[in-house]
């Protein structure tokens, strides 16, 4: 099967920095990737590079065929890409429904600027209000996201995500900060909503997220990938254990 | 010509020595405070309106007019620090600029109210006689300009790599996270900062208004815009920028007066800043790497 | 309704053109010191279509608009790369070159035996559309909240639709915007277009109204009041401008307790509510709870 | 010496550190850890005062912190290194030494003439802290120009020179290779010889365990385990925190 994502030789270079020195990683069409790696090991800058905010130095990253290694982050998300954040990136000024309704501006017509006729938006409101009620939020859609819980954030961005209709979704820790039954949630909710149909990227710290959801892990160490494979092999390597918890049995 | 564009050049670097220190002023506070001050030019105006006043009033010689001059726009600058700077959050950079707008409204009105004429006298350095160099001119108000400048400058360099204040400010302008754990007093830096920024604005603006000879409440815009210009053509937040700006700014002026006439100048100066902007957005002083990779950090 | 009044009303509907003009590019996230400038296209462009060139009156304004437009997507195509402080000089730069290039603007033409036409620092006389088509200045005010309500509805229109959303997203976070398929850079210009022609309509019709416009009149001041009052105003809807516009002209400027302070107390005021409120008395949040109401 | 009571950080609805006591005793290496996002970063910039507390206090020997402004704490005797590091780029080394050397003795004297003087005599001797820090040879280099390693040590240094009594380091070990480990784990030892008590938030395990006299574990901004660090090891709740995987969880992913 040809695969969804190949990315090849990518490097990214800040000052003296290297962040990620020739990664190799390739996705095939529906497949779940988990990414580990300690801090600082170019996790998020992979992401970064691969949403279009930086520029790679060298490598390719080929999306269903196409490079689109240093194409701007508009078109990187119009060909399918999107992500979340590690620090959540909400509209705080903005309602939920417009936080989500933000996923669906780029694929409107110039006309839509000005009108939509009063059936395309009670369509567009219904998808999105059951998008928001597939997360319990219908209730608050015309609230600010500030009084949400962390959970629900979280579930906002998701929806986001899914508004846009994506091909491959990167999630950056989408579990940081949760107890043990949010992040249990939260993981549910990725299973259920995000995985069916898409290619998918989580970078995660917490284990119990990724050994729910990710059969295949990488593991990044100082922007080199040090292991990639089934998920129970890669968590055994010792080489992988002691990059995370250094070399005393833990 | 080619005389007169020396003549120019020697005159412009002069009167761009002052607007260097305008923009020094202004790159102070913003290289401290990422914030930009637009009452910079109207607290110095207030100065310089003290320093007429006092003249008029009671025909003190230069040294009180100075005084005067310096009290003025430094308790003004004071007043400016509190009410638009220290009061509105520190994420709220552009609130902050808002603000000094409108407080420049209300330092022209009060101004206007004051002194309801258009133009007033300003005591200037009389019996000094005109330097000749070679078949070039040079008014001794310029030449006082240009050292006043030149030894200013020198002494913030000094004070800045060699006092304890001076160390604050740089660790303020670079690192502020930092700044503050080592035991910065921030909010005292800052103000501090801004008293001495309208201090160097006060004694450019006393040396502009005693080489004119006289004053309008018109210099507390002129004096903001030729800061800022300057500012931007060498590049935000950089000392040496603000000085070379100045200088740019002053001779090109000089220049585009002789050649093109006053519309002309004007049109010029504004079309130099505009470019400068679009085409140089570091300036001409540049951005360090270790600056736009903070910068390129602080993005996402 | 006394003459008085007429001026002061006509004077508020005017600056809730260029208020309107600066509080768009604030909502996209810009802050622009120099909605003046197209506020001085309008009037120029209008004023010389109808009084040089003679065109009907409707047709001079949309001159001024399309002017007023145009050349702010001009100048904000290579401005909108910059943020921030830079595009605020940027805006402040381009709106004295300007003026400054009016001051040197001739273009006099022979009109019915009389010369008339721009005359540099002297000024455009005699924009008489007004007069000779016999409009009185009760008729002329109607005809500017005519005209006002137009761009309201403009701007209900771009709040129906995406518009209005899409300048919102990439005023807050033109990242995220980016990361959202939506092309920052074309919404800048759309929204500085937009902005160009609000100001151009309301230049186009203060020509007309004072049948004498020169440069001196397009300084900074119009255009940082046109900033604050939107500031004070609130961001949240487009009233919040028009509120700051009512505030300053409706009751400082004619109120007698204030005559000769008013700066000052503006100034304060605006100071003032930016230090409580950063978003102005209308923002987003006040905005949120009256539609709360509304609904309930 | 340095103790947090009940300490509680809310951001909207989010709990960063939700009732975190804590006491470091004088003299010691003490080591905070836990996974990422458990509320580690947000402890220490509740004790160094970026942030206020929702509830809770910290307390110096006594003195109430709480309500200090940050250079406050720091002439209190609190210091700390971040994460990525934080110097005064553009200043020379002994600069970036000079600035922050403003010990509690110093606030006492008179205003101008400690602003006019750049190197003071009270606190800590410049010099010393350089060879300290084997930066003696480079103190009149500017900070940017330093090597990654020589960067990690002047920032050591630096918060030294405000002649601290509790030393907060950040993830000190982040981008460093295992040798250097074994070099930072030597000089954060020296720190303590110093008399300096030490607050060591880290992920490098092998260092933390080597070191430090107590750990506790933070997970989800609770404080999870205390103890020395082989009690730590043989926690449960700590395990399965970190390694996830265990039956336990597993049963908490599919419930």
């Amino acid at each position: 099967m040809a695969a969804a994502l190949e990315i090849s030789g990518l490097t990214r270079r800040f000052g003296g920095v290297t962040a990620l020195a020739g990664v190799d990683l390739s996705l095939l069409p529906g497949e779940v990737l988990g990414l580990i790696g300690p801090n600082g090991s170019g996790k998020t800058s992979l992401f970064n590079v691969l949403s279009g905010h930086y520029a790679p130095d060298a490598g390719a990253v080929r999306l269903d065929g196409r490079d689109i290694a240093g194409w701007a982050p508009r078109r990187i998300a119009r060909a399918g890409v999107t992500r979340s954040f590690q620090n959540l990136r909400l509209l705080k000024r903005l309602s939920l429904y417009e936080n989500l309704r933000a996923a669906t501006h780029s694929a409107a017509s110039g006309r839509e600027l000005f009108w939509q006729s009063r059936a395309a938006k009670r369509r567009e409101r219904s998808q999105l209000m059951d998008l928001l009620a597939l997360f319990g939020l219908e209730d608050k859609a015309d609230d600010a996201p500030g009084a949400l819980t962390l959970v629900e954030m979280r579930q906002l961005e998701i929806a986001r995500l899914l508004a846009a209709r994506p091909r491959l979704v990167l999630l950056d820790e989408p579990a940081a900060g949760m107890t043990p039954a949010e992040t249990a949630r939260i993981s549910r909710i990725i299973a259920e909503h995000v995985l069916p149909g898409r290619s998918v990227i989580v970078i995660e710290h917490k284990m119990p997220l990724i050994t729910a959801l990710c059969r295949r892990i990488a593991v990044l160490q100082a922007g080199v990938k040090i292991a990639d494979g089934p998920a129970r092999a890669v968590l055994d390597d010792p080489l992988v254990r002691q990059s995370y918890f250094g070399s005393r049995p833990c | 010509m080619l005389l007169d564009l020396v003549q120019n050049t020697v005159d412009g670097l002069a009167v761009g020595a002052a607007y260097g220190l305008l923009a020094l002023g202004f790159t102070l506070i913003f290289g401290v405070m990422r914030r930009l001050n637009i009452a910079f030019g109207p607290s110095i105006m207030i100065g310089i309106f003290a320093g007429a006043w006092l003249h008029a009033e009671w025909s003190v010689g230069m040294v009180p007019v100075f005084l005067a001059v310096l009290a003025g726009a430094v308790i003004t600058a004071a007043y400016v620090e509190r009410i638009s700077f220290a009061a509105i959050r520190g994420d709220a950079a552009l609130a902050s600029m808002a603000s000094s707008f409108a407080i420049w409204m209300q330092l022209e009105e009060a101004v206007a109210r004051v002194f309801p004429g258009r133009t007033y006298g300003f005591p200037t350095f009389d019996g000094m006689p005109m330097i000749e160099i070679g078949p070039v001119l040079l008014r001794p108000e310029y030449l006082v300009m240009l050292v006043t400048a030149a030894a200013l400058v020198a002494a913030l360099q000094w004070g800045l790599a060699h006092t304890r204040f001076g160390l604050e400010l740089r660790t303020l302008a670079d690192r502020p996270e930092a700044a503050r754990v080592s035991g910065v007093n921030v909010a005292r830096v800052a103000f501090l900062t801004f008293l001495l920024a309208a201090a160097i604005g006060g004694i450019a603006g006393f040396l502009i208004a005693a080489a004119d000879g006289q004053i309008t409440p018109k210099i507390g815009l002129w004096a903001t815009i030729k800061g800022l210009i300057a500012m931007v053509i060498g590049g935000l937040g950089s000392l040496r920028g603000a000085l070379i700006g100045g200088l740019v700014l002053g001779v090109v002026e000089a220049n585009a007066q002789w050649f093109l006439g006053a519309a002309g100048r004007e049109m010029t100066t504004y079309a130099l800043l505009f470019l400068a902007l679009v085409l140089l957005p570091a300036g001409l002083a540049g951005r360090t790497e270790a600056g736009a990779r903070a910068e390129a950090e602080r993005r996402l | 309704m006394d003459s008085y009044t007429i001026s002061v009303l006509s004077n508020i509907g005017l600056f809730s053109f260029l208020a309107i003009s600066a509080w768009i590019l604030l909502i996209a996230g810009e802050i622009s010191f120099g909605q003046q400038a197209y506020f001085a296209l309008g009037a120029y462009g209008a004023g010389i279509a109808t009084a040089v060139w003679q065109w009907p009156f409707a047709l001079g304004l949309g001159f001024g608009i399309v002017l007023g437009a145009g050349i702010g997507a001009l100048v904000a195509w290579p401005a909108m790369r910059l943020t921030g402080v830079h595009f605020a000089i940027a805006t402040l730069a381009f709106a004295e070159f300007l003026r400054s290039g009016l001051n040197i603007f001739r273009y006099r033409r022979e009109v019915g035996g009389y010369l008339t036409g721009p005359d540099g620092a002297n000024g455009f006389r005699d924009i008489r559309w007004a007069y000779e088509a016999g409009v009185e200045p009760l008729g002329y005010l109607i005809l500017i909240g005519g005209c006002l309500l137009s761009v309201i509805a403009l701007v209900a229109c771009l709040a129906r639709g995406r518009g209005m959303a899409l300048l919102r997203i990439v005023g807050e976070d033109p990242i995220l915007a980016a990361m959202q398929g939506i092309s920052v850079a074309r919404v800048r210009i759309g929204a500085a277009a937009l902005a160009g022609g609000v100001a151009g309509f309301g230049g186009g019709l203060y020509a007309h109204m004072a049948t004498y416009v020169e440069p001196a009149q397009f300084g900074v001041m119009p255009g940082v009041h046109a900033l604050a009052y939107g500031l004070i105003g609130g961001l949240g809807t487009v009233f919040g401008p028009i509120l700051g516009v009512l505030v300053d002209i409706g009751a400082l400027e004619s109120l007698r307790v204030f005559s000769g302070y008013r700066m000052i107390v503006f100034g304060g005021l605006v100071a003032l509510v930016l230090i409580v409120r950063p978003r102005g008395l209308l923002d987003e949040a006040a905005l949120r709870r009256g539609l709360a109401w509304l609904r309930r | 010496m340095l103790t947090l009571e009940n300490l509680s950080k809310l951001f909207g609805g989010v709990r960063a550190v939700d009732d975190v006591s804590l006491t470091i005793r004088e003299g010691e290496i003490f080591g905070l850890i836990g996974p990422n996002g458990s509320g580690k970063s947000t402890t220490i910039n509740l004790i160094t005062g970026l942030y206020t507390p929702t509830t809770g206090k910290v307390t110096l020997d006594g003195h109430d912190l709480t309500a200090m402004a940050q250079h406050e704490r720091t002439s209190m005797g609190v210091a700390r290194t971040f994460q990525n590091i934080r110097l005064f780029g553009n200043l020379t080394v002994a600069q970036n030494l000079w600035v922050a050397q403003n010990g509690h003795e110093q606030r006492r004297a008179h205003f101008l003439a400690r602003w006019f003087k750049a190197g003071g005599e009270h606190g800590p001797d410049i010099e010393e802290l350089l060879r300290f820090s084997q930066l003696h040879s480079k103190r009149d280099l500017q900070a940017n120009a330093l090597s990654f390693g020589e960067m990690r040590r002047l920032e050591m240094a630096r918060a030294l020179a405000s002649n601290p009594r509790v030393l907060l380091l950040d993830e000190p070990a982040a981008g460093a290779s295992q040798e250097d480990a074994q070099l930072l784990a030597e000089r954060i030892r020296a720190v303590r010889d110093r008399g300096v008590t030490v607050l060591l938030i880290e992920h490098m395990m092998e260092l933390v365990m080597g070191i430090t006299d107590r750990i506790a574990v933070l997970n989800f901004g609770r404080k999870i385990a205390e103890g020395s660090p082989a009690e730590v090891q043989m926690n449960e709740d700590v395990r399965a925190a970190y390694l996830g995987g265990s039956h336990k969880n597993e049963e908490l992913v599919h419930a």
